[in-house]
């Protein structure tokens, strides 16, 4: 359950993944490989945050990062590709060699972690689905429980209601009190932050609430649902966010290259993320005059109105 | 295959465009499949539309996508939504085609995405691949189902180390029914050497289409069982110049196609930009 | 009540905006419950956010809604979504307060908003009435519940015809939670002559607060079982002139509290215009 | 599931009634009370269609006119009232007198109806909820299962999916593809088209398909959900539409004087539904100037942007 509602929830990044996100606690990440909380997974790993037990449905590089700095107990979720670029280096070191420790898996498909989420941001406790039927899934997966449909009879399947203990999520904009407007695709972000505990939105800007009220169709997460609002601009960098910036599929590229190697990948995660303060840091790292080059690219195909 | 007018990649997403219809709704990933796709829409199927997992739904394809993600995946969308209602829209029907990648594939069409285990069990194998994604889904829900992945050595096996995504299970007669899944199953496995298609009553895989320059022998090599062969065996005709040029410029930076290579031979970011804005038109 | 200062209805909408606090949301009903938000909001909870089962949360309140889906419901709402939506955020906990009109409420706070038996049954009843509509559902899902309705013969019973919105059921210890509800059941019912709570152990419902100018008889002649008084039984304050100003206010044509009489009196559409946007300050 | 999608799906509003909407079938409508489908109830009644079972959340207006009309063989749904008007004269009279003809009543509340409406869209048999325990609505109503939750053991509630034979769904904007973009609250109209076999669209206005691109994440309801598109200006009134015109309260309160006798009811009838051959007579009857005057009371309080 949400704090309770007030005028102003915004902090830093700093100050709220101290407050919400901590040792040993579960967790769960806004966008859907784009729009990803990238920022808040860096300031996971500055402040040394261990345990995590992470859900989600296909977050391969926030999980990446996050398993190699070894901050991962354990993976309920659907995917962790690298899509065209390939399979992610420090999860295959995690699973198949123990290295830097190794994380318990726990799979489902998308669709079912998708109807987990639903049933969490309904209070409800299970969901039925049609997916993981006849598979290994179901096999290795105690907690999906097949049943006989009582008014049909067919099979189908019961995944449980997911409430992680704090959900991130970046959108575009947000009101101080908590209101949050998502362009582009909206993956599970609506019903990840009603179903955790806690809710942490990241956003590219912060807008009045008058601005909010202009649009009151585009509030994907109401203020009821908020616990922190921060403001990280370029914070999903280097995944795109709709609207804003375009993916830089080469410094995504060269992260995995490096990444294949634990070394190289640690020499990476001094330069970006250890020895960066802050997100600001970060952004200096990476160029501002890339970031903008980004968003020029970005802007050429989607452009939020106003 | 030695033939240098074209790669393997893109002589399976020209075989897999010729799988979509027009006015069919695609749920496609990543890669070579949406270069398929994008394809598709350049030929017979002007009108598919496209479906990715995120929520993006009819999107215009100015630019190639990284990942179901990738803010290219919104472009000009007809309708911009959530994760599980474009599953649940799975569920309910509404896609016509999915196209599936796949590390192995066995006999009755099932597909291991999550882990060869190479001796080893589930929760420590030897390889540790993506996990389902949406494949499961599709391969649980949609009503044609094709699979893509290359003819290689242990990728055609027998029984997958981890049933991942269904496609006939046992091979029974009505498996899948009494399982209670919806879709229909998988309707052809495209590779680079040749495309399969499943008996209507064994639901076993067979051989119905060579592609050109490749012997049925190699092929029988590569699948670890007795491959059964269509009576009536088809020959692929090559791939057309128009086809070639509409793959290729499906993805102007080779980025999809050419992988990490083509990465490194861009000059960098400023490259990549003026070929992603001057092949959009935008 | 002979006191024309002000009508049962105002006071009604007066005496159910003390129950709201700042910063709370509430799941608001059209009519009599709007007007004691919309007051509520004037004097000590302007940050109270309203939320309507159409889709509406937090619209500020330029125009009276005579319906939940009124495009007034609407207007420069916070969010703007789906019904099932905002009745599964009542069911995470999500709001704090519901109010609720009834037809009969019994000693433990059950209502009945679907029929009048009259000696009759469901399928015929004597009065059939609206149904649940969202009734039950705030009934059985908010924190904290206050239910309006006149104090008038027949309305408070020993047993309601038809139990559509659980109070504290049968009134057993844990009642409840046995049944699978999650809200804490109703806080206050708020009558045109009192206000009644209910007891913590028993749960049964009790006379709190006496209207200025109505006596216990009176009160006690309307309810259908022996009603207890509370041992230090409150008078409620007369209604200040700026209350009474601020529930005028959010009702500027009288046509929610003044009814079909207020419709007939005004001299048509231009008129409701008229007054509609002067109010509204647009 | 609906036909075969096409480039172009656009028909009269008494064709897609005609071809969708027949005797005895099942039927639901978009809107909430406000975005109601008056239109389609007025073609509905003009065609003389009977047995309909209306499966439904909150259409007082809707059902009190086909009830009153003898159109209506059964409902399944939540609440028939009229708000601050009153109680609803032609479903008083159907249910206590059987006037002109007797419904079958199926009581659900507003969330239980709609977790009918999701299971629908999800094509799943079923949603657990935890509304409607303990009362009279599960007494009477023998498709509300109780069950223990295999997961943590409370009881919940289970409710089978709903799956109408046609959806009719007011929307401010289509393209004559069928994606239809919706301003304002959204109701369970997104479950509805998803859930019913076959869904027509009326809206207030046909776009190009260029300008629904425009705004992707307005769409609520995509093509391929949608049989029919059908353009009905002002298709609502006496109720509001977002954006487009506000609520009539006037003349619904005049219409519910009328429908308190039967005979009055069928002279209000006669004249604005029977003896008129289409929604444009029906608005030449309500007056022009009328509608225009509240489109802009509307517009002094919501405008839809481009």
């Amino acid at each position: 359950m949400t704090d309770r509602n007030n005028a102003n929830k915004q902090m830093s990044l700093k100050d709220a993944v101290r407050k919400y996100v901590t040792d040993g606690c579960s967790i769960t990440f806004g966008g859907f490989i784009g729009r990803d909380c990238v920022a808040a997974a860096h300031e996971i790993i500055r402040q040394g945050i261990k345990n995590l037990t992470v859900i989600d449905d296909s977050k391969t590089d926030v999980m990446d990062l996050l398993v190699g700095a070894g901050a991962v107990k354990r993976w309920e979720g659907a995917y962790l590709g690298y899509g065209a670029i390939g399979l992610a280096p420090n999860i295959r070191r995690s699973v198949e060699k123990g290295v830097p420790l190794k994380i318990e898996l726990e799979d489902w498909s998308n669709a079912g972690i998708s109807m987990r989420f639903l049933a969490g941001s309904l209070n409800v406790p299970f969901m039925p689905t049609r997916s993981m039927l006849g598979t290994d899934i179901v096999k290795y997966n105690q907690r999906i429980k097949l049943i006989e449909d009582p008014y049909e009879g067919a099979t189908v399947a019961l995944v449980p209601a997911a409430h992680p203990d704090v959900a991130v999520i970046h959108v575009q904009r947000a009101d101080v009190m908590g209101n949050a407007q998502v362009w582009g695709f909206t993956g599970n972000d609506e019903n990840k932050a009603r179903a955790a505990r806690h809710t942490i939105i990241t956003c590219e800007e912060i807008v009045s609430t008058e601005e909010i009220r202009r649009r009151g169709n585009m509030t994907l997460i109401p203020f009821y649902c908020v616990d922190a609002v921060v403001q990280v601009p370029y914070g999903c960098h280097p995944q795109s966010c709709y609207g804003y910036y375009a993916y830089d599929v080469l410094f995504c590229g060269e992260y995995h290259e490096s990444a294949k190697d634990r070394d190289n990948f640690l020499r990476w995660l001094d330069r970006y993320v250890l020895g960066a303060a802050d997100h600001l840091a970060y952004c200096e790292k990476v160029g501002w005059d890339r970031l903008q080059k980004l968003m020029g690219l970005e802007r050429r195909f989607n452009r939020i109105p106003g | 295959m030695g033939d240098k007018r074209y790669s393997a990649s893109e002589l399976m997403a020209i075989m897999t465009a010729k799988e979509f219809r027009d006015w069919e709704v695609a749920f496609v990933g990543i890669g070579i499949p949406l270069v398929a796709g994008i394809t598709a829409k350049r030929f017979h199927a002007p009108n598919l539309n496209i479906v990715y997992e995120s929520g993006c739904i009819g999107p215009q394809k100015y630019r190639v996508d990284f990942n179901v993600g990738d803010s290219s995946a919104a472009d000009g969308a007809l309708c911009l939504t959530s994760e599980w209602r474009v599953f649940s829209d799975m569920q309910c029907g509404y896609y016509d085609v999915g196209v599936l990648g796949a590390a192995q594939v066995d006999k009755y069409g099932n597909l291991n995405t999550t882990a060869i285990f190479g001796g080893q069990d589930y929760q420590s194998p030897k390889v540790r691949l993506p996990g389902s994604g949406g494949g499961n889904d599709i391969g649980s829900n949609i009503g044609r189902v094709v699979v893509m992945l290359r003819l290689e050595p242990l990728r055609f096996v027998e029984k997958v180390d981890y049933l991942t995504t269904p496609g006939f299970l046992d091979g029974s007669p009505g498996a899948r029914k009494k399982a209670g899944l919806l879709g229909s199953g998988p309707a052809a496995v495209v590779t680079d050497k040749a495309l399969f298609r499943f008996d209507r009553q064994t639901r076993e895989m067979y051989l119905d289409t060579i592609y050109p320059g490749v012997n049925i022998e190699e092929i029988k090599a590569l699948v670890g069982w007795d491959l059964k062969i269509a009576p009536q065996l088809k020959t692929a005709p090559e791939p057309t110049d128009e086809e070639l040029e509409a793959v290729r410029a499906a993805d102007p930076a080779n980025l999809i196609m050419g992988g990490a290579a083509a990465r490194k031979s861009l000059a960098g970011l400023d490259e990549y930009i003026e070929i992603t804005v001057k092949n959009s038109g935008k």
